[in-house]
């Protein structure tokens, strides 16, 4: 019941961003996001315990960050245009976020250091005075209306929520798949009909592979498939 | 920069009720004398604003002036004969089905009669404050000290609103039992989570 | 005689709390218009006064001026507001600064009044509803249907959240016209986009 929970304030995804970002003293753009994109994703392993459905958010910003970095990496890789609208949405997000954070510190700077102050509380008459739409029925149904938006609160996200797959469970699979067979196709191994999240995911823990130097990544042509190879010197890591 | 005569007004206005020259003094570091030419310069600044500044011996008061008691009476009716509203209306609800239908009739006073204000917040999502204020002027509910805890106010409601409902004891409201018990969980449970997380904020 | 200013200030002394601009339309016989303009004037009376007027999309409530601060404290220290989580502080920032500065006064509840649970999600990038329910709890928000979808809430500051700010109308908000682009520009694309793909939420 969400409604209910006391939810420890954890930071969101864009604080998150902003907080490396500034800790390297770097402006919002493509070069930033690409150096960040490491510590962003430990970040996403480290904390198990968010919300699924803020997982699911986390995921999606770091696979659209591994898009921007893997663009620095792979010269010749061709953004489609559903990927370069994310990277475009992630970085107008972020900077609509900064003046966010802004405001919200300018507001918190100016929070009760003059409050105004209300009249004071002045000793009430009582005058009996009840109106036309007072009753014993107009009584039992705000009562229910109060209830029935509640309940509507409390089932609302169940809804929202996805069957998700962990970068862990992707990189496993994706370390398997590369043992038995010494190459495959990218495509091949994302599926054809998988979630888009799916296939980010994947790309995802394949880059990561790739930068350990587990497996060599190869792509033929700008829009053919990258193919991977187990490299010799490295042995496929295990995880879980 | 507040001046002397704005900052009676403020203090005034903020106190809602007479203060005493000698706090005033205190307040804003003046003696008698120089307190005397102040509150004069306060009436001053008071004219034809709506307001006025009523002295005595030893205590001054803000109060609406003389020429504003026609449109205040129009206020005070007006209020009086306004509809509960959608706000006020809820939170009477909260309080009158806050008290379980087996206790009607037990000593009032005891837990469970009625709701307090974090209560009535709690099952309402939102704060109450003006919405009690309101039906406490119109005398629709009354409160006294929640016996468990003499900080907190519990809210019943009034014999004339029971009266003016048709009914004679809490129990008779429709759905008493449903909706009762739908209020109380809901309560309960904020209770727990209020017990084991303290607020965050 | 009582000149229009004077009896506002007169009615929200007497109400001793917010009055909306509508009950105070009917009071004074005045269209919104015309209250729009003695509520200037209002003001304007009171500049200097050590009282002020706070003004919200459907409120108007009379409080300590901003000057007056230091010296009302000194009368009033329990008072003193409790600080605000640093998420809620975000989310009472979406909403400030989701209002046009340019609309302050313009018809209630028109769109881009406030923001709905989504916008303040989608601009904070994680789920709100903590922090909503929070500010709304304590009074610094509310709630009302979003005139162009019934379905969802539009969550605009109280006179008590401008109040604990200092300030009388989100247009004094600290760089107000700057910040507001932020937020603004980016619900707006969302809006865009949402009405070119209908999202279900």
């Amino acid at each position: 019941m969400p409604y209910t929970i006391k939810t420890p304030e954890y930071e969101g995804p864009f604080e998150i961003l902003l907080d490396l970002i500034e800790e390297r003293k770097l402006l919002v753009n493509d070069l930033a996001l690409s150096q960040i994109t490491e510590d962003f994703i430990q970040h996403v392993r480290a904390q198990a315990d968010f919300p699924i459905e803020e997982t699911a958010t986390f995921i999606q910003i770091a696979a659209t960050l591994i898009l921007i970095k893997s663009k620095s990496l792979i010269p010749d890789l061709t953004l489609s245009e559903d990927e370069n609208a994310d990277v475009e949405d992630l970085k107008r997000r972020l900077a609509a976020y900064e003046k966010v954070r802004e405001a919200s510190r300018e507001l918190g700077r100016a929070w009760g250091h003059h409050p105004l102050f209300t009249i004071g509380e002045r000793a009430i008459e009582p005058f009996f005075s009840p109106a036309r739409d007072l009753s014993a029925g107009a009584l039992a149904e705000a009562l229910a209306r109060v209830l029935a938006a509640r309940k509507e609160v409390e089932e609302l996200p169940e809804a929202r929520v996805k069957p998700l797959v962990t970068i862990e469970e992707m990189m496993d699979a994706l370390a398997k798949r590369v043992q038995s067979a010494m190459t495959l196709s990218f495509k091949e191994f994302s599926g054809s009909n998988k979630e888009k999240i799916e296939v980010i995911v994947s790309f995802l823990a394949l880059l990561e592979l790739v930068k350990q130097g587990a497996i060599e990544a190869e792509q033929f042509d700008q829009h053919g498939d990258i193919r991977l190879k187990h490299t010799a010197s490295a042995s496929v890591p295990h995880y879980g | 920069m507040l001046t002397p005569p704005a900052a009676v007004h403020a203090l005034l206005f903020a106190a809602s009720g007479p203060l005493t020259k000698e706090h005033l003094g205190e307040l804003l570091n003046l003696d008698q004398k120089e307190l005397a030419l102040v509150l004069n310069a306060t009436a001053a600044l008071l004219k034809g604003s709506g307001e006025t500044l009523i002295e005595t011996a030893d205590e001054v008061e803000l109060r609406t002036s003389f020429e504003a008691a026609p449109i205040v009476k129009k206020l005070r009716e007006s209020e009086l004969s306004r509809d509960v509203g959608k706000a006020s209306m809820e939170t009477l609800a909260v309080i009158a089905y806050s008290t379980p239908t087996s206790k009607v009739g037990a000593p009032t006073g005891s837990v469970g009669d009625g709701a307090t204000r974090g209560e009535v917040d709690w099952v309402r999502g939102v704060n109450s404050s003006a919405s009690l204020r309101t039906l406490l002027m119109r005398g629709l509910i009354e409160g006294r000290e929640d016996p468990t805890d003499k900080r907190r106010i519990r809210y019943t409601l009034t014999t004339e609103a029971l009266a003016h409902l048709g009914i004679t004891s809490v129990k008779d409201l429709p759905r008493a039992e449903e909706l009762h018990a739908g209020a109380a969980a809901i309560i309960e449970h904020e209770k727990a989570d209020a017990a084991t997380f303290p607020d965050p904020e």
